[in-house]
């Protein structure tokens, strides 16, 4: 006895119960933690949400959606030829969201707008332009010890390599190289070493949190510190002044292309960590869905002309599947992009 | 019981593909008319509500399925409902003080920065 | 419907009946098999086993409560090589121990002895469909508990030997969040959480298919009113998992997210569940935007339905039980059908009451208060039907009866403590002390595993076409009874007395320094318990090869199953069943007609005779 | 044989029962009788449950034994009662205990209101906390304001800092401020019948008026890492004036003595 509709069909709708209920843990969590939260980043500058990729996205999602209810028919009519071509469709369009999803994380990743790496305070943030410095100087300086220019104790070190690194510009050619490749070192060097105490003098000032404005001997803010009276402070480190230091940095020095290229400007978001947490356990796990219903419809489009009506109830099933990663869509789009 | 003829209901499939599109069309124009935020909300989900409905109703069948359907999707879409309305007094909003928002405690520096850049802001949200 | 005379066409929907007897290899009729039987039997050997390392952990965790810091035993000397400390438990061990005990009694004892074993060998049998409908998912749904036991099992060690999980089953966030907050568990408390999300996908993927199958797979006459209440509580309980475990497989994925920098270190650090400002090990504040309490919320959204899962396959069973002992109709069948529904359903609706401190809004509490107060309301229908079917009846004095007694008596004393911490105002002084070990012990062990010591012995022969040895059982049930009794009673005087749960040293604190005493004493208890069991694993597995023989029929009992051989073959049935009756028309005109007290449900009608109606 | 095991099941109620009367007399029970205001109606709702339960308890288990007992009597040759339920007795008790569980939840709830809904804390207490309790792993700080100053949620300079010992009056109704500054704690005190998580991010004031004055145990109730055991502190409910002479003792103490005054920094 039962109810008149195939087993995989009624297990496909008890499925998808489920399914509702874990996106619902995952919206639901969302609109609470957002309502609950004293801002929210919104900006485009902020979150790099790009209401027109998503919206795109949504209406590639329609069509595929649109092309399964054809092939079904088509299935249910035997007209395989047909449920193939659509079913095609669908998976191109499937790798098409894919795709577009890719470019907006892409855009996420460069400005490194991930869950655990944006910066939610300024100290965080100048924290952070430290940090990027300190590892692209990291990646400078390793050049020389992996190429045996230098040869270092310990080449994880970079107060122990600096000094070398600046007597390569004084030293002895040696016997494995040609003049002109150690021309080149030389002016690296150089470079590298400046860029090296620019970075060195950043970081001293954003672990003490001493203004930029003064001198850059640690000595020196210690011995002033010693000074001050009860109460008094020598003035904290400013956004600000990161930023007018990063983009001096940028702007000149044979070094500039690469540090624009490596080193974002200070950029504090404030639940910058949440949002992003959000957006990518929301669309994340909804991206795992579309690649599960593409496999499924894979597992049809192998079938290639032998395409017979067994499968009908497959197309139907994976059909209504799809339907519903539409349906989670539908909703992420407006609530993700657009509030 | 036998489910072999499978339905013989014909849906314009189409005129639901145009209509979902309409919508979709409605919903970035609500983001880009300047209504207050509390209307685009409200809009906005209701737009993609009617999107849900025409794509369970039509693409998924449901109009054309047996009362289980009911007996499935009432309990599941109370539920759905019935958790973030149940978490709201708790985390939507806080009975008591609550001192994490960091905006204040912890970045006085942010809200400055923010301040600074509210008028780029803006204009950014205009062009956007 | 109650007059049914069902054609005798092939039953079951989209489904051919054509299983092609090529030879199988061992490996596929009994490792990765798709039989439910198999299956079935497979859970449960593996819930029967990881029952005594749950069950040696909660003896570690006995032995800290009456000797406290003082070198174990015999196997103080195994946790010292772990620990390097010659035996003596130290608080993260201790903290890890109760930890795991409760992970493995839950997730991988009482949860998927129910629906994974029980689920699986009755549910086909039962309403005459020769397996389950999606009998691969079905294989899967056993082989994704081996990755969960693996993690669970792995998280022993991940933290570098000294102490694993350590936050409680709860695992509530902060604590379980923050790497530094809890230093021991580090690495484990995230292969953790990959255990409790694979135990889930095991049990969803159990869920689906059981829904399916009991909807779409009855045999002909096998109405939703005929259906034996195990049956009923399998798909209530399914329906419990499929709504409610989405949501701790949801939050646990966002736990991992906050943790899986402690595996993989430049990996994603989100924050779902940590506020700004918090200053844990003296590190810097912390910077986020979640909120712990969201975690409270979203598990016991889960892992409060869950404890009706844990509870209601065995009510099912063990009122099918006593319905045969007591050669007797199920008083009260559809109360007790739609006592089980409400039961289901609000349980949904009452998770709050495990947070009647934790700093929730109050009006929420008062809400949560009541819905929980209701809760009562369905079990006791449920009690006083289980009483309405023992009373006057021609009882089998055997140990399977006793059991189910003794799941009746305790589960009374499980759900009243219940009734206190309902109470607002009382959980406040109870919430977190031995008064809530207590309630849980009671109903957990007290109630359901009385049901599934019953329902062993029960569908025993039906397995393995033996019988177990009823002596042997009935010295188990003693034991048993007495050993739980003593350890988990006393516990509620603890509870009063104010003394907290999670202690690894209560005495600590003076006023409760003269109860050491009492503790030795539960300890002992738990010990004789402990060894009891040895009796139900030797007589299990003694009875699989030299047990008494027995036919089809041995309890002369009226489920369809009873109709198919013992063991049933692959398929089941021999006789494709066709259900004329409900199940438990024992001692009725019916029977009374063929000269028995018990009518099988698949046994046509005598000519002449009404056939009786099993509900009014 | 078969009246042992009906015997067995009325037997053991029996020792629980017992177990429960003796219980008080060997100290067994609560740790002292209930020493707050609030303690003592929380307490009179224990009592009530409990009669209510205790009469639940006998009636299911001895209607249980006795079914037993009338199985184990019964004429063997006689056959089981054939009955499929009655549709009266499901619902009378349905209807019964829905009144007593009902009467239940309705008896709490004003106690409830008292103890946790903000507007109905005593106006005495309401605008102006003693003390900010943070607990932390694993102890317990104290931070008073000033003497004749007001709690603020952040710290001030001149605040007094304690640890693990909290001064509070008696006989009067009193507020703290439950704060964590790490990991969720429970704030319980036994004797007081008080207890409150402390939520990270969250300031949650908890009240009580203690009736004598006396040392509280003071225990964390939320498990909190490896030392929560330990996590001991204790309250100490004196006079007004007597609090007020701690405070001033311990503002001279803090700013006198060097080293005092190094600890309280760090603690900012
Ligand atoms: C199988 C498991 C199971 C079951 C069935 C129950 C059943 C119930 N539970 Fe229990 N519970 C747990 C397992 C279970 N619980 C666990 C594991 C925890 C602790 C988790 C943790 O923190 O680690 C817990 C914790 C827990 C708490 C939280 C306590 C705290 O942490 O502060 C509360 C509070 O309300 C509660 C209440 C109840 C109630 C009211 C019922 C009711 O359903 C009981 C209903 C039954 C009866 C009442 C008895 C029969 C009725 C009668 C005989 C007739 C009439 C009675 C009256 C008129 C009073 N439980
Ligand atoms: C189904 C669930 C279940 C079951 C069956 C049990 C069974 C037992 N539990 Fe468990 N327990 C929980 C679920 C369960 N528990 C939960 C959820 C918690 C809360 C954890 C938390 O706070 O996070 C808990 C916590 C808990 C505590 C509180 C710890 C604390 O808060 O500090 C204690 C203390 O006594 C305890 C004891 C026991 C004992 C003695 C048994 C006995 O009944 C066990 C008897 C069985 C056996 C002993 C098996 C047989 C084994 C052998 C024969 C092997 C013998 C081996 C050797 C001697 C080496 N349990
Ligand atoms: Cu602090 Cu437990
Ligand atoms: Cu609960």
């Amino acid at each position: 006895m039962g109810i008149p509709i195939p087993n995989s069909k009624l297990g496909m709708w008890l499925f998808l119960g489920t399914e509702i209920m874990f996106f619902t843990a995952f919206i639901g969590s969302y609109i609470v933690l957002r309502l609950g939260s004293n801002g929210w980043p919104t900006r485009y500058e902020d979150t790099h949400i790009n209401v027109l990729l998503g919206g795109i996205n949504t209406f590639v999602l329609i069509v595929s959606s649109y092309c399964v209810v054809v092939a079904h028919e088509a299935m249910a009519q035997k007209n395989f030829s047909k449920a193939r071509g659509y079913l095609w469709v669908t998976t191109l369009l499937a790798f098409l969201f894919l795709g577009i999803k890719g470019v907006e994380y892409k855009g996420k990743i460069d400005y490194d707008i991930l869950p655990g790496r944006i910066p939610e305070t300024s100290s965080q943030a100048m924290q952070k332009v430290s940090d990027q410095l300190e590892e692209l100087v990291r990646e400078r300086f390793h050049a020389y010890t992996h190429s045996g220019v230098i040869t270092a104790e310990r080449p994880g070190d970079l107060l122990g390599i600096a000094p070398l690194v600046q007597a390569l510009q004084s030293a002895e050619r040696p016997s494995s190289m040609t003049d002109a490749e150690f021309k080149g070192y030389q002016e690296s060097a150089a470079a590298d070493y400046e860029l090296f105490q620019k970075w060195m003098n950043l970081e001293q000032h954003v672990v003490a949190d001493v203004s930029l404005a003064q001198p850059a001997l640690p000595a020196d803010y210690l011995v002033k510190r010693e000074a001050l009276g009860a109460g008094e402070r020598l003035p904290a480190l400013k956004l600000e002044e990161v930023r007018t230091y990063l983009t001096e940095l940028k702007t000149t020095g044979p070094l500039s292309g690469l540090i624009s290229a490596r080193v974002f400007d200070p950029h504090p978001m404030v639940y910058g960590n949440i949002f992003a947490s959000c957006y990518f356990i929301m669309t994340g796990f909804h991206a795992i869905h579309v690649i599960v219903g593409m496999i499924l419809f894979g597992m049809v489009l192998k079938q290639g002309s032998s395409l017979n009506e067994r499968w009908t109830d497959w197309v139907e099933n994976s059909g209504l599947y799809w339907h519903f990663v539409d349906l989670v869509w539908i909703f992420l789009f407006p609530l993700l992009y657009i509030i | 019981m036998s489910h072999d003829e499978h339905q013989t209901h014909h849906v314009n499939y189409l005129a639901v593909f145009f209509v979902l599109c309409g919508c979709t069309g409605l919903s970035v124009l609500f983001d880009v008319m300047s209504m207050s935020k509390g209307v685009t909300i409200v809009l906005v989900l209701a737009v993609a509500c009617a999107k849900a409905m025409s794509v369970m109703m039509y693409f998924m069948h449901l109009k054309f399925e047996g009362n289980w359907k009911f007996v499935l999707l009432a309990p599941t879409t109370i539920l759905a409902i019935g958790l973030p309305i149940a978490l709201f007094p708790d985390i939507g909003r806080s009975y008591y003080i609550n001192v994490a928002p960091q905006v204040t405690t912890w970045a006085p520096e942010v809200a400055e920065y923010e301040r600074e850049h509210a008028a780029a802001a803006e204009h950014s949200e205009e062009s956007h | 419907m109650a007059t049914i005379t069902p054609a005798l066409e092939t039953h079951g929907h989209g489904h051919d009946h054509a299983h092609g007897h090529h030879e199988q290899t061992f490996i596929q009729k009994y490792v990765f098999s798709t039989d439910h039987k198999v299956i079935g039997i497979q859970f449960l050997i593996t819930t029967l086993l990881m029952l005594m390392v749950g069950g040696a952990l909660a003896l570690a965790v006995r032995w800290q409560l009456a000797f406290p810091w003082e070198n174990m035993p015999i196997v103080g000397k195994l946790f010292g090589v772990f620990q390097g400390e010659g035996g003596q438990i130290s608080p993260e061990f201790y903290t890890m121990l109760f930890t795991m005990h409760a992970s493995v009694m839950i997730f991988l004892v009482i949860i998927p002895v129910l629906a994974g074993a029980f689920g699986n060998f009755l549910i086909p049998l039962q309403i005459g469909a020769d397996d389950m409908a999606f009998p691969v998912l079905n294989m899967l749904s056993y082989w994704f508990m081996w990755p969960a036991i693996f993690c669970f099992g792995y998280s022993f060690i991940a933290g570098g030997a000294t102490a694993g999980p350590a936050n409680g089953w709860t695992s509530y966030p902060v604590l379980s969040d923050i790497a530094s907050a809890s230093p021991s568990s580090g690495e484990a408390q995230t292969w953790w959480l990959f255990g409790l999300t694979l135990v889930g996908v095991s049990s969803m993927m159990g869920s689906v298919n059981y829904m399916t199958t009991i909807i779409n797979m009855r045999a002909p006459g096998m109405t939703l009113f005929r259906m034996p209440l195990t049956i009923w509580s399998m798909f209530i309980t399914a329906i419990l998992q499929a709504f409610a475990l989405p949501v701790l497989t949801a939050a646990g994925f966002m736990l991992v997210f906050d943790r899986l920098h402690t595996l993989i270190p430049t990996s994603i650090h989100s924050v779902f569940f940590v506020p700004a400002g918090l200053v844990v090990n003296n590190a810097a504040p912390t910077v986020g935007g979640g909120q712990p309490l969201l975690w409270q919320h979203l598990f016991w959204f889960y892992s409060h339905p869950a404890v009706y899962i844990m509870l209601l396959p065995a009510m099912g069973m063990v009122s099918d039980m006593l319905a045969c002992m007591c050669r007797k109709p199920v008083f009260g069948y559809k109360p007790m059908v739609y006592s089980m529904a409400a039961i289901a359903g609000l349980g949904f609706i009452v998770w709050g009451h495990h947070m009647f401190t934790s700093g929730m809004n109050p009006a929420l509490g008062m809400t949560f208060m009541t819905s929980t107060m209701m809760i009562a309301l369905p079990s006791a229908i449920k009690v006083f039907n289980w009483i309405g079917t023992i009373w006057d009846g021609d009882i089998q004095f055997n140990a399977v009866f006793l059991n189910c007694a003794a799941f009746v008596a305790l589960f009374i004393v499980g759900g009243l403590s219940g009734i206190f911490m309902a109470a607002v105002p009382v959980d406040i002084y109870f919430h977190d002390t031995y008064f809530i070990v207590a309630h849980f012990h009671y109903v957990l062990f007290g109630a359901t595993l009385f049901g599934v010591f019953a329902g062993v012995q029960f569908w025993f022969p039906k397995m393995w076409g033996r019988e177990m040895h009823d002596g042997v059982q009935k010295v188990h049930f003693v034991l048993t009874f007495i050993g739980m009794n003593g350890t988990f009673f006393p516990m509620h005087l603890l509870g009063i007395a104010g003394m907290p749960r999670r202690y690894a040293d209560p005495y600590l604190h003076g006023y409760l320094e003269h109860l050491l005493p009492m503790n030795q004493f539960m300890t002992i208890s738990a010990i004789i318990m402990g060894f009891a069991q040895f009796l139900l694993l030797g007589n299990f597995f003694y009875s699989i090869f030299y047990g008494k023989k027995v036919g089809r029929n041995p309890w002369n009992a009226n489920g369809l199953e009873w109709s198919a051989p013992s063991p049933p073959g692959h398929g089941n049935f021999d006789v494709p069943p066709v259900c004329y009756r409900g199940p438990y028309e024992y001692s009725g005109p019916e029977s009374e007609a063929l000269g028995q007290d018990f009518i099988l449900q698949t046994t046509a009608p005598p000519a002449g005779v009404k056939v009786a109606a099993a509900h009014h | 044989m078969k009246k042992f095991w009906a015997l067995f099941f009325w037997f053991w109620p029996l020792v629980a029962l017992y177990l429960c009367v003796i219980a008080p007399g060997r100290n067994w029970w609560f740790p002292s009788k209930p020493l707050s205001t609030l303690g003592h109606q929380i307490d009179g709702l224990f009592y009530l449950i409990l009669i209510i339960v205790t009469v639940t308890f006998v009636g299911t288990e001895f209607a249980l034994g006795y079914a037993l007992w009338k199985g184990a009597t019964k004429n063997p040759s006689s056959r089981a009662w054939f009955s499929h339920g009655s549709h009266k007795l499901e619902i009378v008790w349905t209807i019964v205990p829905a009144f007593v569980l009902v009467f239940i939840s309705l008896t709490q709830l004003d106690v409830l209101a008292d103890i946790r809904v903000l507007s109905r804390f005593p106006d005495s207490v309401k605008e102006a906390p003693v003390a900010e309790v943070m607990a932390r792993q694993f102890e317990w700080r104290i931070r008073y304001p000033k003497p004749g100053t007001d709690l603020m949620t952040s710290p001030q300079p001149g605040d007094l800092y304690y640890v693990n010992e909290v001064h509070v009056p008696a006989a009067v109704p009193t507020m703290i401020n439950l704060r964590t500054q790490d990991v969720q704690h429970a704030f319980f005190v036994p004797r007081l019948r008080v207890k409150q998580d402390a939520v990270p991010g969250l300031v949650i004031p908890v009240w009580f008026e203690i009736e004598e004055a006396g040392d509280y145990e003071l225990l964390c109730a939320e498990l909190c890492g490896w030392g929560h055991y330990k996590m001991k502190a204790r309250i100490v409910a004196e006079s007004p004036e007597g609090v007020s002479a701690y405070l001033t003792r311990l503002e001279r103490e803090q700013n006198e003595d060097g080293v005092q005054e190094a600890e309280t920094a760090s603690v900012e």
